[in-house]
C-alpha cells in the first residue's frame, strides 16, 4: 500500500459556521496503481487530496504514505518529496516572474539538490518540451505548455506519488489528450501511483484503475474501471453521474429546487 | 551601414521573445518595459522632470547662479530679471538658487521617507497578509489607528512632538504614510497567498523566508512601487505643508513649502516669492504622479 | 427551524460584539497614540500653566496635580479618565476649556467640509463615470487632467494665489473670515454653521454674506476632493464595465445611461462610499492648510494655532476630535455598507 | 467700508490668553482691557511724566513717601450695574497680588506680597483707599504700576458671585467683563474676533464709537487689503514691506509707537562658550545694524545698542558697534575658539524675528559660529533657563527706565532656584556686575528726577562697555497703520490704548 | 426546418484593432440558422463566442464586423441603428452565458432584473411585469418565484441562477438565441435539467438556438446541426447525428482525442495541426 487513509474527516471553520467536509474515508491505493476520484463541485475531492499532500491540515483520522504515518502539522522535508500534485489551473499554478527554469530549479533549491542543469534538461525532456523553453516565462506558454511545466516541477523530485487535481479540465479536448497521453506514460516508466481527481467519468475511466464515487463528503461506491465502461454500477447517484456525461438525455423536468 | 545593422541586430535580439538566457530574457522585458513607458508622452514628461531634480539636486553649485545663502539687505525683494531669474527675497538672496538648492531638501525627505517607508511597508504588510491569524489581527489594528488620522495631521502631531527640523519631519511623515503601504502589500499578498504556485512551492517544503521574499515579494513590488511613486507626490505636498506651518526642514536650508510660507508675508509686493516655490511644487509633485501613473502602465498592465 | 434561528440570533450577536470590539480597539490605540505623543511633547506642561512667573513651591503643586508624579499607566489611566469625562484640559493659548474651544471652532470646520465634500461629489463622481464611459475621449483626458492637477497642487499655496487673484486683483472675494464684521453676530446657534443657522432664522443677508465667505475655500478643498473622487470612480466605473453582467444587460438591450447609473453605478455605490468617506477625511487635512489661508476660524486654525503655542492640550484634543470623527464616518460608512449592499446583509 | 460709529481693529489674536486683567499681559488683551476697565489713574500717552486721575479723584503721598492715600470717584458704576466704592479698588489689588499671575508684578515687584497685601492696601472709607508701600520708592513708580493694566480695578460682587473653588472669579473672567471702563464686552470669539459695545453711562460720557471690533487677521497682507478697502480701520501686525507700501502711497496714517522694550539675543551664561566676554563681545559685531534697520527692522525697531529707551531719563544716543565680521573673528581667536562653534538660537515664529535672525544666522556663520535657529514657542525653555541662544523682544508695563533695567540689569540671586525668573538676567543666568545691580535699586529708591537721570546716564554707558549676556540691538516700537478717516487712536507705549478718544469721518 | 432561415449569416468577419495589428478571429463565416438547435464546437479561443456575440453586436465599438450579409427575419443586422439593435437585444434575439455567477447583476434581486426585460421590451408596467416574471419563473420550474424573486444573485444555487437567466432571456419570446456554453459552469446532475428546460422552451415556443459549447458529446445529442469552428473558421457543418462521419482531419482528430466511457482507449489519438486548415 502507498496511501492508506483510514477515518479522514475534515471539517472547516469552528461553532456555527464548522462545515464538516469530509465525512469518514477510508481507502488504500496500491503501488502503481492509479486511483481516482470522482463527483460533483464541492463534495470534498479536493479537501482529501490536500489533506494527503499536507496543504489542508484540519484532518483526523489517519493517513500512511508508504506505511510511515504522517502529522497534521509538520511534514519533513523528505515526505514531502514523496509525494507532488499538479494543479487544475495551469494559469495559476506559475509563478507569473520565474521563468520556466526558475520554477524547475526551485524545489532542487528547496531539497539542496546539486546537478540542477542536468536534472531540468531531463525533465524536460520527459515531458516533452524544449529545451529553450527554460528561459521564457509561463506567459509565453499555452495553456497544454504550462501544464506540462507544472508536472515536470512534480517529477522533477522523483516523486513515488503524484497527486492530481482535475489536471485537465481547464484544456481543449485536443490538448487534454496530450497530457492524459504524457501521464499514462509516466506511470509506466516510472511506476508512479497517481491519485486522480476530476469531474469528468471519461478522464477518470481513462487513466484510473479503481474509482471512488463522492457525494457530500462520503464514498457512495469505490468501483472498477471495468465495471464503469460495462455501467455494471449500484448507486443511483454514480448512474446519474455516468449517464449525465454521455451527452443530453431529457430528463423528468420536475425541478429539484 | 554596418553600425546600423549591428543595432538592428541588438533591437531584434532585444524584441525577440525567444529567450537563449536568463539574460536576454531580462533585457528583453525591460526594453519592452521600456518601450511601452516611452510611448507615453506624460509619463515620459515626468520623468523628464523627476531627472531635472535629481540633477538639480545633485549640481546644484552649478545650477545656481548666486549663494542661496548670501544675503544683502541692499538687493531685498527684487523683482524677477536677468541677474536673479526670479527676483530676491527679503533678505536679497536670490529666489532662483534657493530653488535650485531646495530640490535637495526636497529629494532628501521624498527619497528617506520612502526609504523608510517601503521596507516597513512590505515587512508589516507581508507579514500580517502571509502569517494571517492574531499577527494579521494586531498588526492591522495598529495600521488602522494610524489610518484613523487624516495624513497631515497627524504628521503634524508628530512634528509638533518631536520639534520641528527636517529630520523630524521625515520621521513624521514616515510615520503617517506607512500604513496605506502596509495595506497594500497585505492586500496584495493574500491574494497571491493562496495561488497555486504558492502552494506548490509549500508543499514541496520552502519556509515562510523563501515564499516572502522568492514569491510573494516580487509580486507585490509592482503595485509597490508604483504606490511608492504616487506617495512621493503626496509626501513632497505634506513636506511643503508641514513647511507651510514652520515645522519643516528650519533655516536657512532652503524648502520650497517653507519658501512660499515665508513669501506670503511679501505676497502683494512679491508675488514671486510664493508663485516660484509653490509652481515648483506643484510641478514635481505632478511629474511623480505622472511618472507613478507611467510606471503602472508598464508594471501592471491588468490596471491601466 | 427554531434552531436556526438561535443560530442566526447568535451570529448576529457574535458580529455585533466583533466590530464593537474592533471599534473599541481603535479607539484605545487612538488614545494610546495622542497619549504617547503628548509625552514627547518637549514643552513642560507645568511652565504652560503657570504661565510667566512661577516659584519652586508653585511648580510641584502643579506638578503633582497633574499626576506628574504618578507612574506611566497611572497617567494613562488619568488621561482616559478625563477623556471619557470630556475634559481635554485647559488651553493655555485661548485660556477656555479644550472642549469648550472645540464645540466652538468645529462647526465652522463641518460646515466647510460638508460643502466641500458635497462639491466634489457632485462634479467629482459624475465626472470619473463620465470619462470611464468614454475612455480615450477628451471628456476622459479632461478628468484625468484635473484630476492628477487636484493630487499635485499644494492647497495652501493655490489657496494663496486666488486670494492673490480673486480678492487683491479682482475683488470677487472676500479676504477671509466667515462673514462680514456687521453681520457677525446676528446670528448665533444652534447648529454653529452659519449657512445653516442664517437659514433657520430668515437671515438672508446674513446668509448670502456667509454664503461669499465659504465659497473660495469650499471650492478649493472641494475640487482636491473631486480630483480624487473622479479618479477613483473612474477606475471603478471600468472595473464594472468589464464585467460579465454588464455584457447580460446589453444583451437584455438596455440603452448605454441604463447600464451605466441602473446597473454599474449601483455595484460601485457602496465603494463610492467608502472613498467619499476617504475623501472627507482627507478634506481636514486640507482644511488645517486653506482655514488659515483664508483666516478661517475653524478646527484647522485652531490646531495650527495650538501647535504654534505649545499648547498641546489643545493639540491633542483637536488631534482626537480629527481621529474620532475619522473613524465615526468610517463606522458609519461601514454600516450604510451593510445595509446597501446585499452581498454583506 | 466700515460704519462709521464702529471701529475695526485688525490683529492677531493668537497669543491673546483671555480678558482677566489680573492674568492677561499680552498686547492685544491688554489694549481691550485698557478699555474695559478703568484704573485709578492714567498717563496720557503723549505725556508720561505726568499721572492724570482716572478712578482716583485725587491723591497725595505721605511724608515717610510710603503711603499713598486715595479718593475713588463717586457716582460710577460698572457694567454690571453695580456701584463702584473702595471695597472694589482694594479687592481688586488684592486679588492681583493673591492670583500672582504675571501682572501680579506690577505690584509684587515693589514688595507685596500675599501675607501684607491685605494690611497694606485697605480702604478706609466708601470713597478712600490707602495704599501703603513696604519700602520707600520712586512715587512715579507706584502711580505707573497703578496706571498699568494689571492694577485694574473689577466688579468685586459680580467676580464673587461666579466665584468657583475660591478662584475668585478668575474661571469667570478669562472671557467675561466685570469692568466699568467705557466698552462693555458683547462677544469673544479667541482667534476669530472680539467685540465690544459702548458704555453709554461712562461717568465721563458715553464714548462716540458704538461699537469697537478686533478681528483676528493673523495675514499681514489681508490686513492691508482690508485696511486699503475700508474693510478695518486700524491695522496692527502689518509687515514691513506692507508698511512700507502704505507709507509711499499715503493713504494711511502710521504711527510708530515707542515700546519700552528691546530686541535682545540672550546668551545663556551657564554654557561654557558663551560665558566667554570676548564672546559675547563678537555677537555684537554680527548684527547687520544699518541693513536691518533700513529693511526688516524699518517699522519694528530704532537702531539702540543700551537699555534705555528713547523718551525715558538717561538715554544716551551712543551706537559704536558695527557689523563687523572681522573684528568677531578676532574676538572668538582671543576667547580661544578660532574656528568658531555651534549653538542652538531658539526664537519666536514670525516677522522679524525669523528674517533678523537668519541675519544673524548668516553672519554668524561667516565668523565660524554655526547657528541652528529653533523656531516656536521656547519662552518655557528660556525660563527654565536651558536655551542657548535665545533671541526675542521685551515690552514693559512701565513707562519708566527702571522695570527695563531691573529686568536687563539686575540679578540678585544667580541660583537655578531662585524666584526671579521672570527677570531677563536671571533667565540668561548672567551674574550681573554687582555695583551696576547696586545703580540700579538706588535709582528706583531715588525721589529726585534729576539725579535719576544721572544714574541711569551712567548704568547705560555701563551696560555698553560690560559686554552683556543679554545684547541689545533695536529699540522696540509697534507701528500701527490708522486709516484716515480715524482721528482719535493713539497707540501708547505701554498699550492701554484707549478708544473712548475715537472719532471718525 | 421552415423555408426562410431566422439568421442567414454570409462571410462574417471580426477583427479587433489593437495597437499593432488587426487579427481577425473571425473569417469568413457562413451559416444559416432556422428553428432548430444549432451548435457550434471548436477548441478554445476558436471564435465561438464572437461569432455569437457579432450576431449581438454586442462588441466593443471599435471592433471591426463585416459581412456580405448578415439578415435577421429579413433585416440587416449590421445596417440597423444602435437604436434598433437595442429593440432587437432581449426582444428578438437574446442571449444566455455562461456563469450565472457572474452574468447576473450582483446588487440587483432576481425579481428585477427578471422583470427589466419585460419592461423594457413589453412596456409593461411595474406590477404587470412582476406578474410576468413570476410566470417565467414558474415555466423555468421554479417552485417559489415569490422567494426566489426577491434574492439575490449570491443566494442562488449555479443551477437556479441559469434557469433565472434563461427566463430573463426567454420573457419577451424572442426567435432566436444564443446561448454561449450554457452549462458548463454546472454540474452533470444539473446540467440535464437545465438542458432539458431550455429545450421545452424552445422547441415548444418554436425558436432558434445558437448553442455553443466545447462538448463534443452534448453538442452531438442535444443539437440538430454542428457547425465546427477552427481559427475563426467553420471548416465544417454537419448534422448531429452524422458527426461520427466527419470529413474534415480537424473533426476527426477531435473525436479521437475524446476518451470514452463506452468505449475505452489505451491511447488517445492527438491533433496533428495542418497549417492549412487555417487558410482553407
Ligand atoms: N480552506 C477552506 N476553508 C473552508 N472551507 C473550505 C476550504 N477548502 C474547501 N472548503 C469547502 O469544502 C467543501 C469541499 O471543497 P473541495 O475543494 O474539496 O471540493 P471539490 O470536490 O474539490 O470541488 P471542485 O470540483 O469544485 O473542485 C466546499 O464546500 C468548500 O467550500
Ligand atoms: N474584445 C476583444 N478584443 C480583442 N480580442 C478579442 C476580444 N474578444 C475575443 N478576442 C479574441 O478573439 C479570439 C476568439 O475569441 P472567442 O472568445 O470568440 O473564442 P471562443 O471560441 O469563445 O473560446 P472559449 O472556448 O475559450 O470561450 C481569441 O483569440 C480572443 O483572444
Ligand atoms: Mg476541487
Ligand atoms: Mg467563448
Amino acid at each position: 500500500m502507498m496511501i492508506k487513509v483510514s477515518g479522514l474527516n475534515v471539517t472547516f471553520g469552528q461553532g456555527t459556521k464548522a462545515n464538516h467536509v469530509v465525512r469518514g474515508v477510508d481507502f488504500g491505493i496500491g503501488t502503481g496503481e492509479c486511483f481516482g476520484l470522482v463527483g460533483e463541485s464541492g463534495c470534498g475531492k479536493s479537501t482529501i487530496l490536500g489533506a494527503i499532500a499536507g496543504r489542508v491540515k484540519q484532518w483526523s483520522g489517519e493517513i500512511r504514505i508508504n506505511g510511515e504515518a504522517v502529522q497534521q502539522s509538520r511534514r519533513e522535508l523528505a515526505q514531502l518529496r514523496q509525494q507532488q500534485i499538479v494543479f487544475q489551473d495551469p494559469f495559476g499554478s506559475l509563478h507569473p516572474r520565474h521563468t520556466i527554469g526558475r520554477v524547475l530549479s526551485e524545489p532542487l533549491e528547496i531539497h539542496g539538490i546539486s546537478d540542477r542543469d542536468v536534472r531540468i534538461a531531463k525533465v524536460l525532456d520527459q515531458v516533452g518540451l524544449p529545451q529553450r523553453f527554460r528561459f521564457r516565462y509561463p506567459h509565453q506558454l499555452s495553456g497544454g505548455q504550462r501544464q506540462r511545466v507544472a508536472i515536470a516541477r512534480a517529477l522533477i523530485l522523483d516523486p513515488q506519488i503524484l497527486l492530481l487535481d482535475e489536471p485537465t479540465s481547464a484544456l481543449d479536448v485536443s490538448i487534454q489528450a496530450e497530457i492524459l497521453n504524457l501521464l499514462k506514460d509516466l506511470r509506466e516508466e516510472r511506476g508512479l501511483t497517481y491519485l486522480l481527481v476530476s469531474h469528468d467519468m471519461a478522464v477518470v475511466t481513462h487513466l484510473c484503475d479503481r474509482i471512488a464515487v463522492m457525494q457530500k463528503g462520503k464514498f457512495v461506491e469505490v468501483t472498477t474501471r471495468a465495471a464503469m465502461i460495462k455501467g455494471d454500477l449500484s448507486h443511483p447517484y454514480t448512474r446519474l453521474l455516468r449517464d449525465g456525461s454521455l451527452g443530453y438525455r431529457p430528463v423528468s423536468s420536475t425541478a429539484a429546487e | 551601414m554596418t553600425m546600423i545593422h549591428k543595432n538592428e541586430g541588438l533591437r531584434a535580439w532585444l524584441l525577440s521573445d525567444d529567450f537563449s538566457s536568463p539574460r536576454h530574457a531580462r533585457a528583453h522585458k525591460a526594453y519592452v518595459s521600456w518601450l511601452r513607458f516611452s510611448s507615453n508622452p506624460l509619463a515620459f514628461g515626468g520623468l523628464l522632470v523627476v531627472v531635472l531634480l535629481i540633477l538639480a539636486a545633485s549640481f546644484a553649485p552649478i545650477f545656481a547662479t548666486h549663494d542661496p545663502l548670501a544675503q544683502d539687505f541692499a538687493k531685498a525683494l527684487q523683482p524677477p530679471s536677468l541677474g536673479n531669474l526670479f527676483g530676491t527675497d527679503e533678505l536679497g538672496r536670490d529666489v532662483y538658487s534657493r530653488l535650485v538648492y531646495g530640490a535637495r531638501t526636497t529629494l532628501y525627505i521624498t527619497i528617506l521617507v520612502t526609504v523608510i517607508v517601503g521596507p516597513i511597508g512590505f515587512v508589516v504588510g507581508a507579514a500580517a497578509g502571509y502569517l494571517g491569524g492574531w499577527v494579521d489581527m494586531v498588526l492591522m489594528r495598529i495600521t488602522d489607528i494610524f489610518l484613523a488620522f487624516p495624513s497631515l495631521v497627524l504628521a503634524l502631531a508628530f512634528s509638533a512632538a518631536l520639534g520641528a527640523g527636517i529630520e523630524n519631519a521625515v520621521i513624521a511623515i514616515a510615520l503617517t504614510i506607512w500604513p496605506p503601504v502596509a495595506r497594500l502589500v497585505r492586500a496584495e499578498t493574500l491574494t497571491f497567498r493562496k495561488a497555486d504556485f504558492v502552494v506548490a512551492a509549500e508543499l514541496q517544503g520552502a519556509s515562510t523566508a523563501r515564499i516572502l521574499l522568492r514569491y510573494i515579494v516580487p509580486l507585490c513590488a509592482p503595485s509597490v512601487i508604483i504606490r511608492l511613486t504616487l506617495n512621493m507626490a503626496s509626501i513632497i505636498l505634506t513636506a511643503a505643508g508641514l513647511g507651510f506651518l514652520g515645522l519643516g526642514a528650519q533655516p536657512p536650508l532652503p524648502e520650497w513649502g517653507a519658501m512660499a510660507a515665508q513669501g506670503r508675508q511679501y505676497l502683494l509686493d512679491a508675488w514671486w516669492l510664493t508663485a516660484v516655490p509653490g509652481i515648483a511644487i506643484l510641478v514635481v509633485s505632478l511629474a511623480f504622479n505622472l511618472l507613478g501613473d507611467g510606471l503602472r502602465d508598464v508594471l501592471d498592465p491588468k490596471h491601466a | 427551524m427554531q434552531d436556526n434561528r438561535w443560530l442566526w440570533l447568535l451570529e448576529a450577536l457574535h458580529k455585533l460584539v466583533t466590530s464593537v470590539a474592533v471599534i473599541l480597539t481603535t479607539l484605545f490605540g487612538l488614545l494610546v497614540l495622542t497619549f504617547v505623543i503628548g509625552r514627547m511633547v518637549p514643552a513642560d506642561p507645568v511652565l504652560a500653566i503657570l504661565g510667566d512667573t512661577f516659584d519652586q513651591a508653585a511648580y510641584d503643586r502643579v506638578y503633582q496635580d497633574l499626576g506628574l508624579d504618578q507612574p506611566l499607566y497611572v497617567q494613562f489611566l488619568h488621561y482616559v479618565q478625563n477623556i471619557l469625562h470630556l475634559d481635554f484640559g485647559q488651553s493655555n493659548v485661548t485660556k477656555n476649556e479644550v472642549v469648550d474651544d472645540l464645540a466652538r471652532v468645529f462647526p465652522a470646520t463641518l460646515e466647510l467640509a460638508i460643502l466641500a465634500i458635497t462639491i466634489g461629489t457632485v462634479l467629482g463622481v459624475p465626472l470619473g463615470i463620465i470619462s470611464a464611459v468614454r475612455r480615450g475621449t477628451w471628456i476622459d483626458h479632461l478628468a484625468r487632467i484635473v484630476g492628477l492637477m487636484g493630487h499635485s497642487t499644494p492647497i495652501f499655496w493655490l489657496g494663496t494665489m486666488v486670494i492673490l487673484i480673486f480678492y487683491a486683483g479682482l475683488g470677487w472675494i472676500p479676504g477671509g473670515g466667515r462673514i462680514d464684521l456687521y453681520n457677525d453676530g446676528l446670528v448665533e446657534g444652534p447648529t454653529g454653521m452659519l449657512i445653516l443657522d442664517a437659514m433657520l432664522a430668515r437671515e438672508w443677508e446674513v446668509f448670502w454674506s456667509a454664503l461669499h465667505h465659504i465659497l473660495a475655500p469650499a471650492l478649493l478643498l472641494g475640487y482636491a476632493a473631486m480630483a480624487y473622487l473622479s479618479r477613483m470612480s473612474r477606475s471603478f466605473m471600468l472595473e464594472q464595465l468589464n464585467q460579465e453582467y454588464i455584457l447580460t444587460a446589453r444583451a437584455k438591450g438596455l440603452a448605454q445611461p441604463s447600464i451605466v447609473w441602473k446597473h454599474a453605478f449601483r455595484n460601485i455605490r457602496v465603494q463610492l462610499l467608502t472613498v467619499v468617506t476617504l475623501a472627507f477625511c482627507g478634506l481636514l487635512d486640507g482644511a488645517v492648510l486653506i482655514e488659515t489661508v483664508f483666516g478661517w476660524p475653524g478646527l484647522g486654525q485652531y490646531l495650527t494655532a495650538a501647535l504654534f503655542y505649545a499648547d498641546m492640550n489643545a493639540v491633542l484634543g483637536a488631534v482626537l476630535l480629527i481621529g474620532l470623527i475619522s473613524i465615526l464616518i468610517n463606522l458609519l460608512s461601514d454600516v450604510v455598507y451593510r445595509f446597501v449592499d446585499p452581498r454583506t446583509r | 467700508a466700515t460704519p462709521q460709529d464702529q471701529l475695526v481693529i485688525a490683529t492677531n489674536m493668537t497669543t491673546m490668553r483671555g480678558v482677566d486683567p489680573h492674568e492677561a499681559n499680552q498686547i492685544e488683551s491688554i489694549e481691550i482691557l485698557a478699555n474695559l476697565y478703568d484704573r485709578l489713574v492714567y498717563f496720557e500717552p503723549d505725556n508720561l511724566a505726568e499721572p492724570k486721575p482716572q478712578l482716583a479723584t485725587s491723591w497725595e503721598v505721605a511724608e515717610d513717601g510710603k503711603t499713598f492715600t486715595f479718593k475713588i470717584r463717586e457716582g460710577v458704576t460698572f457694567h454690571s450695574g453695580n456701584p463702584l466704592t473702595a471695597k472694589d479698588v482694594e479687592w481688586s489689588l488684592h486679588r492681583l497680588v493673591k492670583l500672582g499671575l504675571s501682572p501680579a508684578i506690577d505690584l509684587r515687584q515693589w514688595g507685596f506680597n500675599d501675607q501684607n497685601v491685605e494690611t497694606l492696601i485697605r480702604m478706609t472709607d466708601q470713597q478712600t483707599v490707602v495704599i501703603e508701600t513696604p519700602e520707600v520708592w520712586n512715587k512715579n513708580l507706584i502711580l505707573a504700576s497703578l496706571a498699568s493694566s494689571g492694577c485694574s480695578i473689577v466688579d468685586r460682587e459680580l467676580a464673587l458671585s461666579k466665584e468657583q473653588d475660591n478662584d475668585m472669579g478668575r474661571n469667570f473672567m478669562q472671557a467675561s467683563d466685570a469692568g466699568s471702563g467705557p466698552f462693555s464686552l458683547r462677544s469673544f470669539r479667541p482667534n476669530d474676533v472680539l467685540m465690544v459695545d459702548a458704555n453709554k453711562d461712562y461717568w465721563n460720557g458715553a464714548p462716540a464709537m458704538r461699537r469697537v471690533i478686533m478681528r483676528h487677521m493673523p495675514e499681514s497682507s489681508v490686513q492691508r487689503l482690508q485696511l486699503e478697502a475700508g474693510d478695518v480701520d486700524v491695522a496692527t501686525r502689518l509687515s514691513s514691506t506692507d508698511l512700507a507700501g502704505f507709507e509711499s502711497n499715503g493713504t494711511v496714517n502710521i504711527q510708530k509707537v515707542p515700546g519700552y522694550g528691546f530686541y535682545y539675543i540672550a546668551l545663556n551664561q551657564k554654557d561654557d562658550i558663551l560665558s566667554r566676554p570676548q564672546v559675547r563681545e563678537a555677537f555684537r559685531y554680527l548684527i547687520d545694524y544699518e541693513g536691518l534697520a533700513s529693511t526688516v527692522m524699518r517699522y519694528y525697531g530704532v537702531m539702540r545698542q543700551t537699555i534705555i529707551p528713547t523718551g525715558l531719563p538717561g538715554v544716551l544716543d551712543s551706537a559704536p558697534y558695527k557689523l563687523d565680521v572681522e573684528k568677531a573673528k578676532a574676538l572668538l581667536a582671543e576667547a580661544g575658539l578660532p574656528d568658531g562653534f555651534t549653538k542652538t538660537c531658539y526664537l519666536p515664529s514670525g516677522t522679524p524675528y525669523f528674517e533678523f535672525a537668519q541675519s544673524l544666522q548668516a553672519n554668524a556663520a561667516k565668523a565660524g559660529i554655526k547657528l541652528d535657529l529653533q523656531v516656536g514657542d521656547y519662552l518655557g525653555k528660556f525660563r527654565e533657563r536651558s536655551t542657548d541662544i535665545y533671541f526675542a523682544r521685551s515690552g514693559e508695563r512701565l513707562p519708566d527706565p527702571h522695570s527695563i533695567l531691573q529686568s536687563y540689569a539686575s540679578n540678585s540671586d544667580n541660583s537655578d532656584g531662585a524666584p526671579l525668573s521672570g527677570l531677563l538676567a536671571w533667565r540668561s543666568a548672567w551674574d550681573v556686575p554687582q555695583d551696576m545691580q547696586q545703580k540700579v535699586f538706588a535709582a528706583a529708591r531715588e525721589t529726585d528726577s534729576t539725579r535719576r537721570a544721572e544714574i541711569y546716564s551712567s548704568l547705560n554707558e555701563e551696560y555698553l562697555t560690560c559686554s552683556p549676556a543679554l545684547v541689545t540691538s533695536f529699540e522696540r516700537i509697534d507701528v500701527k497703520a490708522v486709516g484716515k478717516r480715524v482721528s482719535g487712536y493713539t497707540g501708547h507705549p505701554t498699550w492701554v490704548t484707549r478708544w473712548d478718544t475715537v472719532t471718525k469721518a | 426546418m421552415l423555408d426562410a432561415p431566422l439568421l442567414s449569416v454570409r462571410n462574417l468577419t471580426v477583427a479587433f484593432p489593437s495597437l499593432q495589428h488587426v487579427l481577425p478571429a473571425v473569417r469568413n463565416v457562413s451559416f444559416d440558422i432556422g428553428r432548430e438547435k444549432v451548435g457550434i464546437i471548436g477548441e478554445s479561443g476558436s471564435g465561438k463566442s464572437t461569432t455569437g456575440r457579432a450576431i449581438m453586436r454586442l462588441h466593443p465599438a471599435k471592433t471591426q464586423i463585416t459581412a456580405d450579409r448578415m439578415e435577421f427575419q429579413g433585416r440587416d443586422l449590421l445596417a440597423l441603428s444602435e437604436r434598433d439593435m437595442r429593440a432587437i437585444r432581449g426582444h428578438r434575439i437574446s442571449m444566455i452565458l455562461q456563469d450565472p455567477k457572474y452574468s447576473l447583476n450582483p446588487v440587483m434581486s432576481v425579481g428585477e432584473q427578471v422583470a427589466e426585460t419585460a419592461i423594457l421590451h413589453e412596456k409593461l408596467s411595474r406590477r404587470d411585469a412582476r406578474l410576468r416574471a413570476m410566470e417565467m419563473l414558474e415555466k423555468v420550474h421554479i417552485r417559489d418565484p415569490e422567494r426566489v424573486m426577491s434574492l439575490y444573485p449570491h443566494e442562488v444555487s449555479g443551477g437556479m441562477g441559469q434557469r433565472i437567466m434563461i427566463s430573463m432571456m426567454l420573457i419577451a419570446k424572442p426567435a432566436l438565441i444564443i446561448a454561449d456554453e450554457p452549462t458548463s459552469a454546472l454540474d452533470v446532475s444539473v446540467r440535464q435539467q437545465v438542458l432539458t428546460i431550455l429545450d421545452e422552451l424552445v422547441t415548444g415556443n418554436d425558436m432558434g438556438l445558437l448553442f455553443i459549447s466545447h462538448d463534443l458529446n452534448l453538442v452531438r445529442s442535444f443539437c440538430d446541426r454542428v457547425l465546427i469552428m477552427y481559427a475563426g473558421r467553420v471548416v465544417e457543418e454537419l448534422r448531429a447525428s452524422e458527426l461520427d462521419q466527419a470529413r474534415h482531419p480537424y473533426t476527426q482528430g477531435l473525436l479521437e482525442a475524446l476518451p470514452s466511457l463506452t468505449e475505452p482507449k489505451d491511447r488517445l489519438a492527438v491533433l496533428r495541426r495542418d497549417p492549412a486548415w487555417a487558410q482553407g
